[in-house]
């Protein structure tokens, strides 16, 4: 077989050699990382492009007169054009760099939740939201009086359409905020559906694109949704960095969330200006090395392609789940048919915490607990679950070991 | 694959002990009578135990838990349960104590002298030092235990 | 002369060594890097510290069950562990990561201003407060009816603690937010005598230490003062990261700032519940990388000692007003009596922003500009200065670069 | 030092031409008579500077500004007044974007053509594109010139 006769196919082994800290060794065994989508290693070029900033070209940036300054400003405010391209915005001012997605979100809660939504107006998420999905709304509506309502789940991991759309009907409802991809069962949500039916009852859509985005190629044109929010983490980029995307009107009509330096336009003690957008929602020093490292990152994403990523992890999950289907007692959570590569399951036998511990023990990393999606557990009767997570370095071998642990502690556990 | 030395890499931290306690606790019941209980609630893990004690004159006369966790919190808790039988309060707050330290440093060499014995049969729990996220599974019913004998009703695990 | 023979005595060449940026040279003359109070140069001990992350132990933290979490999440607490000593918290648990100064005083506004403060209250800053010690007390006061009061700031750029205390005087201010040491004039504030009213007359006291803790030791429990912020790139950390310290009890009674991931302790749609202090503020991924990198930044710190530090820095100061006042026509703005090494000045026959050019043709790197204060700006009647800021690396040969290159730009503009 | 080839370094930036118009520009003054003012403000830098307008017929008849800034705003903005005076409004509309795209990329080949002539008297300025956060001082002036011919009051520069 010729890996090259397939375009989209994607030189894993290429792609592996990459990624430094894949030759690691876990107690002696090589390291299996099935835990992406936590968080993803980090290629060369990322780290290189960190370490070339602080060792060749760094210091304060936006306003700096001096050679430094401007040259790190470049670098930084590449990364806004490179997730502006990313993304397929309009217009790089519709990038606002963040702390990470929970930053993103609880941007957006603020600043358009308390600026823009008005008290007895209703935020939208589902029942399979992140904790950062979640908390800020609750936030939201215990300070503020905007109703919190849930989009029901179905058995199978998937949005409720119907019950969806029922609780838009009555109009109140000004924003929907919801995962564009779940971080537990891997469901992937019909975006542009899910916007459809907000437009139509004149709701404004926000995505939680962490998981999405690493699997998918995300247009917001053509999702025509309002917000996209990510993290750089999970995208192979540094931690400290995150994206919020709004349409611009809307960014320009919400009041700042965070006061300080570079946000404004000029201070008095009386009354301060706020700067045009993105600059408005980013208040201090911005996390400059992060941002020369997310432009690393995209560029690396971009040159692998979605095509390739998406259907690598198509393979991997398909094989995965068959795999997995094979181990007595295994129960995968959620049965989506749109979904990425990100699978929680339960063993009869033994505890998921149990089971992370001993396949770690094995070289073997997945994650284990409610991930961060307590009442998505609940939904299914569920203290917590392990998740295997795959990424573009992982492989079918990797998958294998999975498998091959995962008989090993259930008959451990016999 | 039978072969239980194929486990070798396993049992290291589940020892067989702790395996057959997580299985098979022996004081996993809820005392007809108790002169305390308290509950302990992990809610980062969903780990969840409640203990009864029944006291004799300044000692623990039995202990008897339910819980819903991992096998390390339950083995922890069935151990913990035998290892405090017919102690004095005072000795098993020092045990405590002295477990505490094994859970998070993997050893307790001068800690709790007089207690070398129990010390001896939690032993079993001391590779969680390793895995500092689930300490906590170890030291829940223990945080149970405390909090009963204080008169609490709740306790809540280290984080 | 042996440098050896003075204990707190730096060597500055050896130092040097540890930065690898000061290698490189700028038009072809060697770079004499005088923005460090913007933000300062990394030393090869973080980036290491980064790359070695990323490059053998990276995953998410806090709850993962495998060994790259377990050793990250060590590696990440550990800088908590290492601001605490720095600081001379009286518990680890008092350190809150957030992502720079910006952040951690947003944080305060919003968490200590709407949570504790009760409308009526008064904030008070200084005349001569950074943007972000300004605006996000604006936002409050005009948000939640909070007074916002402004301690006065002398001809010779101190704090006027008549006119400070005067202020106190009614009991109103419930929190005093002030710079420890200015940004602008390099001035420190009596932190101590500012604690003692403060509290004498019933009021919490927040320092705005991002300048301060670069410069001078700092031990919270000796100021006894109750909140104190800094942020980490400017004392030779990264980006992305910032710390808000303050008093157990006080951060207990503080409801949560952002909502999300990692600050709470359950979730359900009716209502969640919070983590213990610190976690309580920290949503969402934090920033691992960053923290580790911080973390290398208080060691390497540590290991020079604030004492070698501050004596190179007033010996350099000291050298650097002598030089400046031989240039013919250079007014430096703010003449405090304790000061730290930052300088800022003007020329009367260039505007501050043609003489950063000029001298970044030279090679030599200074702001020119509001700095980010603009309020103190006009207390002394200007639009903009030059400023010339040292860190540990700087020489004495470089201060001589400046005054000759200043005398070259004013012969220019003759 | 006083020799001026020792300023090779600082000249290539600060021609002699913007030295010079910086410290007496020609154009530095209110026009009694006027057809449009506007203002520009750069709040950023402190730069600010005003113009007056004087059209004839669809031309430019004189341009007139109070500046208060750096040498670059100053300059560019007599070298604006200098090379509009005569011209079309639709030709200055050109020219500036024009010499927008001189300013930020130091150079504009095939641009305005037609307007070599003015360009050429421009180009002193090209130097800024060098330094990104200086453009907007070398524009400054042309936007508050744009506003006026909109009939606006104010502008503000690029950030
Ligand atoms: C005195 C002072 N306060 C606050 C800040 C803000 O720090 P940051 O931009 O890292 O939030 C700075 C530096 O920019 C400063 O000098
Ligand atoms: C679906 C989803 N939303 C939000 C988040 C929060 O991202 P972060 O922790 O980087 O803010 C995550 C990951 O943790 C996620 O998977």
């Amino acid at each position: 077989m010729n890996i090259m006769t397939n375009p989209a196919a994607l030189d894993v082994e290429r792609i592996r050699g990459d990624f430094p800290i894949l030759t690691q060794t876990i107690r002696g065994k090589p390291l299996v990382f099935l835990d992406s989508a936590a968080s993803a290693q980090k290629p060369r070029a990322v780290i290189d492009a960190m370490v070339q900033a602080m060792e060749t070209q760094y210091a304060n940036i936006h306003r700096g007169l001096h050679w430094m300054s401007e040259r790190t400003t470049e670098a930084y405010e590449a990364a806004r054009d490179a997730a502006a391209t990313l993304m397929n915005a309009n217009d790089r001012s519709e990038i606002v760099f963040t702390g990470n997605s929970t930053g993103a979100i609880n941007l957006l809660a603020h600043s358009y939740g308390r600026g823009v939504l008005k008290p007895g107006q209703a935020v939208l998420i589902s029942g399979m939201e992140h904790h950062s999905n979640i908390v800020p709304w609750q936030m939201l509506r215990d300070a503020n009086g905007i109703e919190l309502r849930i989009a029901p789940v179905t058995d199978a991991g998937e949005l409720d359409i119907a019950g969806y759309e029922a609780l838009l009907e009555d109009g109140k409802v000004g924003l929907v905020a919801i995962t564009h991809m779940s971080n537990v069962l891997g469901t992937v949500v019909p975006a542009e559906r899910v916007v459809q039916i907000a437009h139509a009852h004149g709701a404004k859509v926000m995505f939680d694109g962490s998981q999405a985005i690493v699997h998918r190629k995300v247009d917001v044109q053509a999702l025509d949704c309002d917000f996209y929010v990510w993290t750089g983490h999970k995208l192979y980029g540094p931690t400290g960095i995150g994206v919020l995307w709004g349409r611009r009107d809307l960014l320009e009509r919400m009041p700042p969330f965070m006061g300080g330096g570079d946000m404004i336009s000029s201070v008095a003690f009386e009354q301060s200006t706020w700067a045009a957008v993105p600059h408005k929602f980013e208040a201090g020093t911005p996390a400059i090395l992060e941002g020369i490292g997310l432009k690393a990152a995209i560029d690396y994403v971009q040159t692998i392609g979605y095509d390739a990523m998406t259907a690598h992890e198509a393979s991997l999950t398909e094989h995965a789940l068959a795999r997995l289907a094979a181990v007595e007692g295994l129960r995968v959570v959620g049965q989506a048919q749109d979904r990425g590569g990100v699978i929680s399951f339960t063993l009869d036998k033994a505890h998921s915490h149990d089971v992370a511990t001993l396949l770690d023990r094995q070289g073997i990393a997945v994650r284990a607990g409610h991930h961060c999606a307590e009442p998505l557990m609940r939904r299914f009767g569920l203290d917590s679950t392990a998740r295997a997570s795959f990424g573009i370095y992982t492989t079918r071998g990797e998958i294998d070991a999975l498998a091959d642990g995962l008989l090993r502690v259930r008959e451990f556990f016999q | 694959m039978t072969d239980s030395d194929s486990f070798d890499d396993l049992r290291d931290l589940y020892q067989e002990v702790i395996l057959d306690r997580g299985r098979k606790p022996r004081h996993a019941r809820r005392l007809e009578t108790f002169d305390a209980t308290a509950k302990g609630d992990n809610p980062m893990c969903g780990d969840r135990v409640q203990v009864w004690i029944a006291l004799d004159t300044g000692s623990i006369a039995r202990v008897g838990f339910e819980a819903r966790g991992c096998a390390i919190s339950v083995a922890s808790a069935d151990l913990m349960a035998e290892t405090v039988q017919h102690r004095t309060v005072a000795d098993t707050k020092s045990l405590f104590e002295a477990f505490r330290t094994l859970a998070r440093t993997g050893a307790c060499p001068d800690c709790a002298p007089g207690l070398a014995e129990p010390m001896e049969q939690l032993a079993p729990l001391a590779g969680v030092h390793e895995y500092p996220s689930r300490v906590k599974c170890a030291t829940l019913p223990w945080h149970a235990l405390m909090a009963a004998l204080d008169g609490a009703k709740e306790a809540s695990s280290e984080r």
